[in-house]
């Protein structure tokens, strides 16, 4: 028998451990499940599902930055239709639990997919992406153009998206805001049960020989080990003013990264573009966790959340 | 079956100025590769450079791999330093190698630069496996510049070099060598180089009725189909297949399908 | 004679190269001038000063971070006086140009550390730091805690400072903010002659040994190569929407860099805490932005200042 | 005058495990320092780690320094692994060093672990300078743990051993050692390692009446009095002194100066 419990419940969902993936770094799972058996993850977050496919943006997509990346994708993914059909039934089959994270232009979008979803089982619970920095034009991505950004729209979509779906809904936030509490707050009311944080800071980089950015979007999301200090301090934040559970990620590499969003307050963790330079990275902060509690006499993993000593 | 390994350095050397071979012992990387196929290697174990490096496989051996490139930026000096016996990780092979298509009298490979580096491997392949002799181009700006063309003829390839500045071979482009070899529709050109470079062969096969492959290259953060951060533009409407990933759908594609007008890096 | 002018004009300050170092990031400059000479710098910007001597914050107050650090340091300084008597006559018998950054509790403590600096000849120019992340209580540390966070605020201490002196005044803003357009303009409307972009980001680290936050201050203000890219996005966003000039600072490490800042519309750099890694990092931005004009045939290094191409 | 130097490794050696002693080639950096100063060591050329290592110079040669350390977070392990031969950039020295006042009879060295790396030189300079021979408390988890006891033998230094487990010399700490050697007023102590120790042997001290130098730790960004990072807490009341740089006012400070409940790193 397994002496450290590791499983949580995360607003409802149950995972057998604490650590997923972050949608969009770990595609719909089947892609990685040769470096390692995904199942032994607590989820599967899979890329944001669209009703309709989408080719993202033009490239270049992608920019190195120091302990970081920079993306605009643009959200490319099969759509709804072909993730129920080709990839759903494999995750289904390996028996993962499944965090469908979802993108729509609007409240009665974002309802729609999670009421697919469900209605044809392609997620255990429904992650809602109210802030990808890659969908509008550079230009004027600035205040407010992000759903995140404003605690009335999140308000608004996390209702719609509660009043279209029984599956546990996590409202994936922003951290481009002055005060990250305003949105979860807003989150909280809307029946969120639970938030995920955080999604990119946004970011540029110009090649000063060609004096072109680097990305096709001119501006792109940053993430990676170089954010982590900004998302564990508002994951601390957040859990400080909240009662619903969040699910805390931003350049998470190791167990020990992962245990300073747990102890800020997360009741989970995502391992997001750290799983591109080592695909294993999500199992090994698994394995990582395990062996923290067992040295440290650990018995419930739970115990560490929001275990940090003042 | 693409795997992660730490591999060893089992020699590493320049070819020319500011161009390394490095060749590592990675059994099953070669059990698994064929010629085009690349794997994305860690430059340092630090999280500085944060991301893995693209890496075409030169050639193929029984217990490794040899890898072919040009010192550039960051992780190709960390990598230039690397001395024999250290260790790297790997991961590989990656991609989808070169169609070797049956029923072409003639095959071409055009290369500009460092483009050569998966050609050693590809001309290996039609010599054994399609039993045929292919014609190499080598272009580059001049003839110190000028790569792997003594290893080629030693396969016994028919080499042609054009160089920017004349220094050897005829002075021109790669697509002007090629254009002055009269390739027709019963030839299969391969092309591997600059991005202005392949278009200009493209359109040089475009005009003859060649079939064209490139291998194409991309910024890539995962380089094995979950980022999709790697894509180049095709020349398809449909939204779901506008896209295309060079670490998964390439890196060698129809140059026909290609949008070469801002769909592929500059 | 020198083929390539270096020389800007931020707001009024004239500066012989467009190169100085980011406020609490090189001292009161005569700690470093034997590294190499400091005049040679466009201007020096000093460690932000309060009125009386502050002690500042607890220990620890850094942690080092993925390409970056976090500080806590909360405004350690020697107090307006010392700085008077002590340090401001090294640097202007050096004859350097002089930024000196204020931190005060209220407009008016703004108003007098200006007014004086100005009478006693301290300074060639004000930076107003409205966004120093570590003079509060971390456990209040939320959204509005920062003078920056607010643009009604930015304008009331904006305008109480530039009643009480004649020299250029920047105002200092912080990431920190959904927007940086909106404290920008609000400077602006103040009367500000530039804005400084960017303080740090908030930020916090945990270690899992010991369960504590690694900062004394529990949260400090992250810097460095990892938040360049947060850095240089805000500037453009802030360029595009100002009339004053803008002086770009986070995570500067080389003249590259520094050029990324000056294309995104820039008109001065600050080289920030890289100085502690290398401290002559601005004098080799200074000569390596001088390599680059000669290379590219560029005789105004102000023909590059917004010169981003897209 | 501190400088920021290029320096060759010349040596490069494990004195125990997990603890190593680095020799750089070093002249003016050598030229300039005295014992109990340090240096800041660049562990990568890469931004990864971003900031330098504090070290204390172990001893000053003519063309150079030498550094003993502990192997233990993600810089002291990059350092671990350069060979000889390799070159790394050193900023030093820096802080001040051991007082090294006229009128004591006895001089006790009080080490606990790697804190014994600055001793080595201060040792040498009580000799040379000062004419006396310093006695010398090494504690150590257990007797593999022990550092350079061989070394101040070899000095002539009396060397008393304390041990947690009683694997060698007495069982104890480091400050019941010191209490053992019953120092008094005409006793001068330096002292350096983990902060509990350096508390106790504190005490000890101040029960006894002797003067104690202890060398102190802080996280440090620049090294050179600019950050204001790496601050200690005086027993001041005023608002401009109760804050004292390691670095610059340090890192050598006269414990009665010093708040040990808190004002520490711990
Ligand atoms: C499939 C594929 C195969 C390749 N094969 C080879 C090869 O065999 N030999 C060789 O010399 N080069 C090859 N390249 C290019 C090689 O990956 C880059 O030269 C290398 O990544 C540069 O790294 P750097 O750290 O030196 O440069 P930097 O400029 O510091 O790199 C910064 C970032 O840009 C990316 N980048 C820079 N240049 C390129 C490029 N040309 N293509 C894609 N990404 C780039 C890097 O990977 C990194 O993420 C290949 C690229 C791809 C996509
Ligand atoms: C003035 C001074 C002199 C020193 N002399 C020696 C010496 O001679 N031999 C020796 O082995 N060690 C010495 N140390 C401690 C040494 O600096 C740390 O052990 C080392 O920085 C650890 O780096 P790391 O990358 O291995 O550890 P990590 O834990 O990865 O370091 C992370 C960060 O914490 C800092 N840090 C970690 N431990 C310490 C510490 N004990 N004190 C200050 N900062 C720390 C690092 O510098 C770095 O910024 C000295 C420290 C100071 C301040
Ligand atoms: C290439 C890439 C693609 C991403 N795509 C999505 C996405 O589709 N939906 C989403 O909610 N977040 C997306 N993200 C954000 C991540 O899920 C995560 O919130 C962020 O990267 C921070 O975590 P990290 O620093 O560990 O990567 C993406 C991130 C990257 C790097
Ligand atoms: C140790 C430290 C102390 C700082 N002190 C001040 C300060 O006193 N006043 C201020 O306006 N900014 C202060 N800053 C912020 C810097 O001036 C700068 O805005 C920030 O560090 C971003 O630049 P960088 O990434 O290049 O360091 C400090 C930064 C650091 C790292
Ligand atoms: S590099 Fe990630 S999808 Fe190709
Ligand atoms: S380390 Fe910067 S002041 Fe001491």
């Amino acid at each position: 028998m397994n002496p450290v419990n590791l499983a949580v419940n995360l607003g409802g969902l149950v995972m057998k451990n604490p650590v997923t993936v972050a949608s969009g770094t770990f595609g719909y799972g089947d892609e990685y499940n040769h470096y390692f058996d995904i199942s032994r993850l607590g989820a599967v977050t899979v890329k944001s599902l669209t009703l309709k496919p989408r080719a993202g943006n033009a490239p270049p997509r992608i920019v190195e930055t120091p302990a970081g990346m920079l993306n605009a994708i643009g959200l490319q993914n099969i759509g709804l239709e072909s993730y129920l059909r080709e990839k759903a039934p494999f995750l289904r089959e390996k028996n993962c639990v499944i965090i469908a994270n979802i993108y729509g232009y609007t409240p009665d979008e974002y309802g729609e997919l999670a009421r697919r979803l469900e209605a044809e089982n392609g997620a255990d619970a429904i992650e809602a992406n109210l802030s990808c920095p890659n969908v509008h034009d550079a230009r004027h991505t600035r205040g407010g153009a992000l759903v995140a950004q404003s605690p009335e729209k999140v308000l608004e979509y996390t209702r719609a998206i509660k009043s279209s779906t029984t599956l546990p809904v996590f409202i994936k936030l922003s951290p481009n805001v002055a005060d990250i509490v305003e949105p979860a707050l807003a989150a909280q009311q809307g029946g969120a049960d639970a938030v995920s944080l955080i999604n990119t800071l946004l970011g540029m980089d110009i090649d000063p020989e060609t004096r072109k950015p680097r990305l096709g979007n001119i501006v792109g999301g940053l993430s990676g080990p170089a954010i982590r200090p900004v998302a564990v301090k508002m994951v601390w934040d957040a859990c400080r003013a909240l009662e619903i559970p969040v699910l805390g990620m931003g350049g998470i590499s190791s167990a020990e990264d992962a245990l300073q969003f747990l102890l800020a307050g997360a009741r989970a963790v995502a391992v997001g573009c750290m799983s591109f330079r080592r695909p294993d990275t999500a199992l090994k902060v698994v394995e990582g966790l395990e062996a923290y509690c067992m040295r440290h006499g650990i018995v419930d993993i739970n115990d560490l959340v929001g275990a940090m000593r003042l | 079956m693409t795997v992660l390994l730490e591999c060893e350095i089992t020699a590493h050397q320049e070819i020319a100025p500011g161009h390394k071979r490095l060749a590592l012992r990675a059994e099953p990387i070669a059990a698994a590769a064929v010629p085009g196929q690349f794997c994305m290697l860690e430059a340092h174990e630090g999280l500085y450079p944060f991301l893995r490096r693209p890496m075409s496989i030169e050639r193929i051996y029984k217990d490794g791999i040899s890898i072919l490139y040009k010192v550039l930026g960051l992780g190709t000096h960390l990598l230039a330093h690397l001395p024999v016996g250290a260790v790297i990780n790997v991961q590989g092979p990656l991609g989808n190698g070169f169609p070797l298509p049956q029923g072409f009298n003639r095959h071409i490979l055009v290369a500009g630069g460092i483009g050569v580096a998966p050609f050693p491997g590809l001309a290996e392949a039609i010599l054994q496996n399609l039993a045929r002799t292919p014609e190499v181009v080598l272009a580059a700006r001049n003839d110190h510049m000028l790569l792997l063309a003594k290893e080629f003829s030693r396969m016994g390839c028919p080499v042609h070099i054009a160089t920017d500045d004349g220094s050897a071979g005829m002075q021109g482009f790669a697509s002007d060598a090629l254009e002055s070899l009269a390739p027709d529709s019963s030839t299969l050109v391969y092309c591997c180089g600059p991005t202005p470079m392949m278009r200009a062969v493209h359109e040089v096969c475009v005009r003859h009725d060649v079939l064209c492959y490139a291998s194409l290259e991309a910024e890539m953060a995962c380089g094995d189909g979950v980022c999709m951060g790697c894509v180049v533009e095709t020349n398809s409407e449909d939204e779901a297949r506008r896209m295309v990933r060079v670490c998964r759908e390439g890196p060698v594609f129809d140059t026909r399908n290609i949008n070469w007008n801002g769909g592929v890096r500059p």
